[in-house]
């Protein structure tokens, strides 16, 4: 019904689109008006083998090699996937496991560089200056090259969304500068500081899927963001397809498929891409560091990190190489001392809780946040019992039902959840924001969707073992029928023959005759 | 016209067999774990409810009546139920192995459930016409139906509550089951039939 | 003296007559609905890990799910499947779940010491799954992704070459625990923390 | 380093549910002022004597169960006493009232787990409980002050405390009065009594003297709380401005109520009562805006609640018009409350990017 109303109330044009559900954090954007400052080059860079979304890279280099920046040192592995490159030149110095930002306190192989000082770089990729005349399959292959990744947080591989397809024409070119995470303030400066830089990487966009019209969301708590990509956008040729859009400020307004809604009205089908309808969708960040791949041939080696948090004295925006510890930039800032402070990678409302800082800036580090112990805890006081409020589903920007759907994740009912659409939520914490009961409805969301993904490999495994257990079988039965008949026929002709034959038959036939062991080998990954 | 929508309205819902009659609570009890198995349930019972009234009204007015056996009649009614009851066990056998298993020992005894059996002996006392007793038997059916489901969404959502440990299972769901009869108790009065 | 014997005739004979037209529709029903063995086994079947490993006491998954479905072995056998698939089980067969007789242990792949395999070929030729391969004279070797780590091909191994590691976790498989009621929140961590450091 | 997970967000809003329970309260003050205006301290002691045995029941649960005792200040237990004082007749004696409260915390509420898993609405089963337990306390209802002539004085605290602890029989034999001459019927009952002889509804409320600014102020007889709309609605609207409950249920609910009544009334005003005397008459109000919306026993879901609402509404008017009690919207109520987590389930939003193609394929053009 309310539904039902304000798609009336979009047909008259009373109202604009908007997604449904989102909330109104406190922004604490306190590090807005700190320009953006270099932090030059630490020590020594740890570079883990997987920085994006999709299969791990492997090492190019090995220990003692030397190294010049922008050099790639890992190789990916499999289509989605991009190489890791060196953030600086010097010597590798070991390549072993070490902590990354993930919940589970696992490491990541990652490759240790000591930088030299020198800072040399690798120049073997020559600047596209004239890219509008070159074919953008090429242009996407330096997209893969450089390494480039959604700098938002989600780390996608970027060349894979920019493709022309003729069957999926691509409109609109949406670009991301929403920053809707508190805390979070990189995009925002970098919009204020390199609006043409930005525009030039969206026009390389446009150019390589082949649209002419764009639009740049901003929300309106970033005006002066707006109106120094609206002054850009005035001065530079040939973007006039592009517009700048404000919109009024809203988390979770910067995910990707609630942005397309707000911005053009349409729904990106569930389990579909944006493409699908037309749209693509680029962070800021992701756009400028495209553009430095193209127009300076320089792989993503470094981004924009904000540093900032209730705990820490002197929140800044930093331009950071990828590699450099986190401990180092809270030292920059003045926080040396971590007892009673609790670090988190990204934002707090996506984030993820660092058990130390001694975690190497990534690619999807937009900020990290050093918050104190109060602040966390009014976060993570003790769950009350769900009281059904529906403050969580009036609030779910997927128009899930959060309360039920933890309800059956807490309770291992997961076809239950499945059906209520678990994997339709993007974890945006929403939901666990307004509980008045404090129930970490994200984390019951994550054990299910963890639960569900485990019995599918499990059930996937035992099907494939299923498959084998019975070729053998029939196998078996085969060469038992053989044995018979063989014997009966040595009865008959009374002439005995060495049996030797079946036994080299088992051998060579546990990998010819079982169809399963190479036809679905990636099942089980 | 009116008159056959307050048949069917006493028979779902102020005479409701189970929450004002208490006839059937075996089954209501026992197949509400889950909604499906409810659903499932309630297709079987609805099956066999109506086909046995308008059965054992046809048999009480052209076999028992004429031939003036009615001291017979529930041993004939049974006869009619159980027969019912094997045929709707085939079928569900055959169509929905799971819900097969999962009705388990409350199939067949939908033969021995005194609702069914109820229905059918009240339609020869009421000295209700055919089309009367096959709509009293479809509206039993349906209450017996609309409760069951009902109560086995409710037990669906108790289940995975922290109940006192001496009020888990049963005694929950007969306290449950009170207290839906004194919500109905709200209903009585409003059709006067 | 007749009058009631044609009472009692006359129910007995209209009693039978219905009871036989009853037996005919229900004889032509069977017919209708007949049912090639039993789908359950099937369905059992699908719910089992398939390790093969035997630890039920049937040589495979298949025939324990004949003898569950038959309603001749309990739920409860499955080793490897643990208290998920026994759950599933019960509520398949809709019987109370039982207690696990043993815990599972981590999964294990199975490893063959290359250097100590003498290419008997035997541990070959007990592995249910054919995830060893091999030819006789030469080293065996066990295809990791293969293994359902059912032990079956360490009795047999001559030498003793094989060992059962601990499979490998691997940060793409890691899953996030339930949230603990009593211990996730964050005081408890700090207290936790005081009364370790105490 | 620790090995508890903590999962994003680590941002919280500061809801709480002992605030939202607050709220709740805070919602009621109007009515339970205007209660005690027109019953005096029988409405006190019955509203004060609810809340504490409640929340002693609720403390002893606890306690037998194990379970913390700090959520007995969840203001819950509290809420659920005061929500049944308001639903009860004034003379209700002490012993009802507590019998009331442990009902509605024990069988309502503690059985299911306790706060937030319960099926019912508590402090409604425990009225209907009493209802049918008791069924002529339940309604007798005693002339409020704001009657032309009160027969007793209700602001007198010795009268109130013989009826409270020792029954209206212990008044009636002491004083020379009679139970008519103190008490007298709701309209809703009146209507009724009158339609089963055959009156029309309009001569029937001409002759029991209804006004229907009375009925809006709450001059009338009926449960303490129930009375008055004014106070009521000013408590709803506050909730609604709050957002403790949202527009859903008590607008479905009072809708449904208003367009059946006028259509029947169109159609047969002999018959069936006008819709203002079905909105200011009775729980109607009471029970759109504070029970049917306790958020524990109803939907979670838009949509759900809007069904939950009708349901409500087409219950209530249906046993008002027809049943043999002259109230519904208990019944209604915990009727509804039954097919809630049917309700949940089938009656889910539409998931964002599910079941759209046909929208985008006309958007595209």
């Amino acid at each position: 019904m309310p539904a039902m109303l304000r798609t009336l109330a979009r047909k008259m044009g009373l109202m604009a689109h908007s997604f449904s559900g989102g909330i109104h954090p406190d922004m604490h954007k306190l590090s807005a008006a700190s320009a953006i400052e270099d932090v030059g080059i630490s020590p020594v860079l740890i570079l883990p083998m997987k920085q994006h979304i999709g299969s791990p890279c492997s090492p190019l280099v090995s220990v003692g090699d030397k190294v010049l920046r922008g050099q790639k040192i890992a190789k990916s592995e499999g289509y989605l996937s991009v190489p890791v490159h060196a953030s600086t030149s010097g010597r590798v110095v070991k390549i072993e496991e070490h902590a990354i930002a993930h919940p589970s306190g696992m490491g990541m192989p990652s490759i240790f560089i000591e930088a030299d000082g020198d800072d040399l770089a690798d120049e073997s990729l020559e600047p596209l200056t004239d890219w509008r005349n070159v074919d953008p399959t090429v242009l996407r292959e330096r997209a893969r090259m450089c390494g480039l990744a959604g700098l938002g947080g989600a780390v996608f591989p970027t060349f894979i969304k920019l493709v022309q397809d003729k069957r999926f024409p691509i409109e609109t070119v949406i670009l991301n500068g929403i920053e809707c995470e508190p805390y979070l303030t990189n995009d925002h400066r970098l919009m204020v500081e390199k609006a043409s830089d930005i525009l030039d990487g969206m026009a390389i966009i446009m150019h390589m899927v082949g649209s002419s019209s764009g639009i740049i969301a901003i929300e309106d708590n970033k005006a002066d963001a707006a109106e120094a990509m609206q002054e850009a956008l005035d001065t530079k040729e040939g973007m006039d397809g592009v517009q700048v859009k404000v919109l009024p400020t809203r988390y979770p307004q910067g995910s990707e498929k609630q942005l397309i809604y707000s911005l053009t009205g349409r729904e990106v089908p569930a389990g579909k891409l944006p493409m699908h309808i037309g749209v693509i969708c680029q962070n800021v960040g992701t756009t400028k560091a495209l553009r430095d791949a193209v127009m300076l041939g320089r792989p993503l080696t470094e981004r924009i990190v904000t540093v900032s948090g209730d705990a820490l004295p002197n929140p800044a925006n930093l331009r950071v190489r990828l590699g450099t510890p986190i401990r180092s930039l809270f030292a920059r800032q003045g926080l040396e001392d971590f007892s009673n402070i609790q670090v988190i990678h990204g934002g707090p409302m996506m984030g993820e809780r660092l058990r130390h800082p001694d975690i190497p800036v990534v690619k999807s580090t937009s900020g990290t946040l050093a918050l104190s112990q109060n602040a966390m805890q009014s976060a993570h006081t003790v769950e009350s019992p769900c009281i059904r409020c529906g403050h969580c589903s009036e609030v779910c920007p997927a128009s899930l039902v959060p309360n039920l759907l933890a309800d059956f994740c807490r309770s291992d009912q997961f076809d239950k959840a499945e059906d209520y659409k678990l994997f339709d939520c993007i974890e945006c914490g929403s939901c666990s924001y307004v509980c008045p009961s404090n129930i970490p409805l994200v984390h019951y969301f994550r054990y299910g969707k963890g639960q569900i993904a485990l019995g599918r490999r499990e059930q996937a495994f035992a099907e494939a073992s299923r498959q084998r257990s019975e070729g053998r079988d029939e196998r078996l039965a085969q060469e038992e029928a053989a044995k018979a008949a063989r014997r009966s026929k040595v009865r008959k002709t009374h002439a005995p023959k060495p049996a030797a034959e079946p036994e080299t038959n088992t051998l060579t036939s546990a990998t010819d005759n079982t169809p399963a062991a190479t036809a679905k080998p990636e099942e089980k990954s | 016209m009116t008159e056959f929508a307050l048949i069917l309205l006493s028979a779902v819902l102020v005479n409701n067999y189970v929450l004002t009659k208490f006839l059937g609570i075996c089954p209501f009890l026992g197949t509400s774990s889950k909604v499906e198995t409810a659903i499932g349930m309630s297709f079987a019972v609805m099956f066999v409810m109506t086909l046995a009234s308008t059965a054992s009204w046809l048999v009480q007015q052209y076999v028992l009546i004429p031939l003036e056996l009615q001291y017979l009649q529930t041993i004939f009614f049974i006869l009619i139920i159980a027969s019912l009851v094997q045929l709707i066990e085939m079928m569900i056998h055959k169509t929905s192995p799971v819900l097969y298993q999962a009705l388990g020992i409350f199939l067949p005894l939908i033969t021995t459930n005194c609702a069914v059996l109820g229905v059918a002996i009240l339609n020869v006392q009421q000295e209700q016409t055919f089309l009367t007793s096959a709509l009293y038997g479809g509206g039993a059916a349906i209450g017996f139906a609309l409760v069951l489901i009902l109560f086995a969404g409710i037990r669906e959502r108790i289940d995975v509550s922290p109940v006192p440990a001496a009020f888990k299972g049963s005694p929950l769901a007969l306290i449950t089951a009170g207290m839906m009869s004194l919500a109905f108790m709200g209903f009585s009065g409003l059709v006067k039939v | 003296m007749t009058e009631s014997m044609t009472g009692l005739l006359y129910a007995l004979g209209s009693l039978g007559a219905f009871a036989l037209c009853a037996g005919i529709v229900l004889a032509i029903a069977q017919k209708v609905f007949h049912i090639e063995g039993d789908p359950m086994i099937d369905n059992i079947d699908a719910l089992l890990p398939q390790t093969q490993c035997g630890q039920c006491g049937y040589p495979g998954c298949k025939p324990y799910a004949t003898a569950v479905a038959g309603a001749q072995a309990d739920v409860n056998h499955c080793v490897p499947g643990g208290e998920r698939t026994m759950l599933q089980i019960a509520a398949l067969m809709g019987v109370e779940p039982k207690e696990l007789e043993e815990e599972a242990s981590a999964p294990m792949l199975a490893f063959v010491r290359e250097d100590e395999c003498i290419g008997c070929t035997l541990c070959i030729k007990a592995c249910p799954v054919d995830a060893i391969i091999g030819a006789p004279k030469q080293y065996h070797t066990v295809i990791g992704d293969h293994c359902t780590g059912c032990t079956l091909c360490v009795e047999p191994c001559p030498v003793d070459c094989i060992d059962m590691l601990v499979k490998p976790e691997l940060i793409e498989h890691w899953a996030w625990p339930l949230p603990d009621t009593k211990r996730s929140q964050l005081g408890h961590e700090r207290r936790e923390q005081h009364a370790g450091h105490a | 380093m620790s090995l508890i997970m903590l999962s994003s967000p680590h941002a919280h809003g500061g809801d709480s549910i002992r605030m939202m329970m607050f709220t709740v309260m805070l919602a009621l003050l109007p009515a339970a002022a205007v209660s005690i205006y027109l019953f005096g301290w029988l409405a006190f002691l019955l509203i004060v004597s609810c809340m504490l045995s409640a929340l002693a029941t609720e403390a002893v649960c606890l306690k037998m169960m194990n379970r913390p005792l700090s959520t007995v200040l969840d203001n819950s237990a509290a809420l659920t006493g005061l929500f049944l004082a308001l639903t009860l007749p004034a003379a209700t004696p002490w012993w009802m009232a507590v019998l009331g409260s442990v009902f509605a915390i024990v069988l309502g509420k503690q059985v299911y787990g306790g706060l937030g898993h319960n099926i019912f609405n508590p402090a409604l089963s425990a009225r209907v409980i009493l209802l049918i337990s008791f069924p002529l306390s339940m309604t007798t209802w005693i002339m409020p002050m704001s009657a032309m002539a009160p027969a007793i004085d209700l602001y007198d605290f010795s009268i109130c405390a013989t009826i409270f602890f020792a029954g209206t029989d212990a008044l009636l034999a002491t004083s020379q009065l009679s139970l008519d001459a103190i008490s007298m019927a709701s309209p809703l009952g009146h209507v009724k009594t009158e339609a089963t002889l055959g009156v029309p509804v309009a001569e029937a409320l001409k002759a029991y003297d209804y006004s229907y600014l009375d009925a809006f102020l709450g001059f009338e007889a009926g449960s303490i709380g129930e009375t008055s709309a004014l106070a009521l609605l000013i408590g709803g609207i506050f909730l609604l401005a709050r957002h403790s409950i949202t527009w859903h249920i008590p607008f479905a609910y009072i809708g449904t109520v208003l367009l059946l009544a006028a259509i029947f009334n169109q159609a047969a005003p002999d018959q069936f009562a006008s819709p203002m005397f079905h909105l200011f008459a009775g729980g109607l109000i009471l029970c759109a805006f504070f029970m049917a919306t306790d958020p524990v026993s109803s939907p979670v879901t838009p949509m759900g609640q809007i069904v939950f609402g009708i349901g409500c509404g087409v219950l209530t008017w249906s046993i008002r018009s027809f049943g043999g009690y002259p109230e519904g919207a208990m019944f209604a109520v915990l009727l509804m409350n039954c097919a809630v987590p049917l309700i949940d389930h089938y009656f889910r939003p539409r998931v964002f990017g599910h079941h759209v193609d046909e929208q985008n394929a006309g958007k595209k053009q």
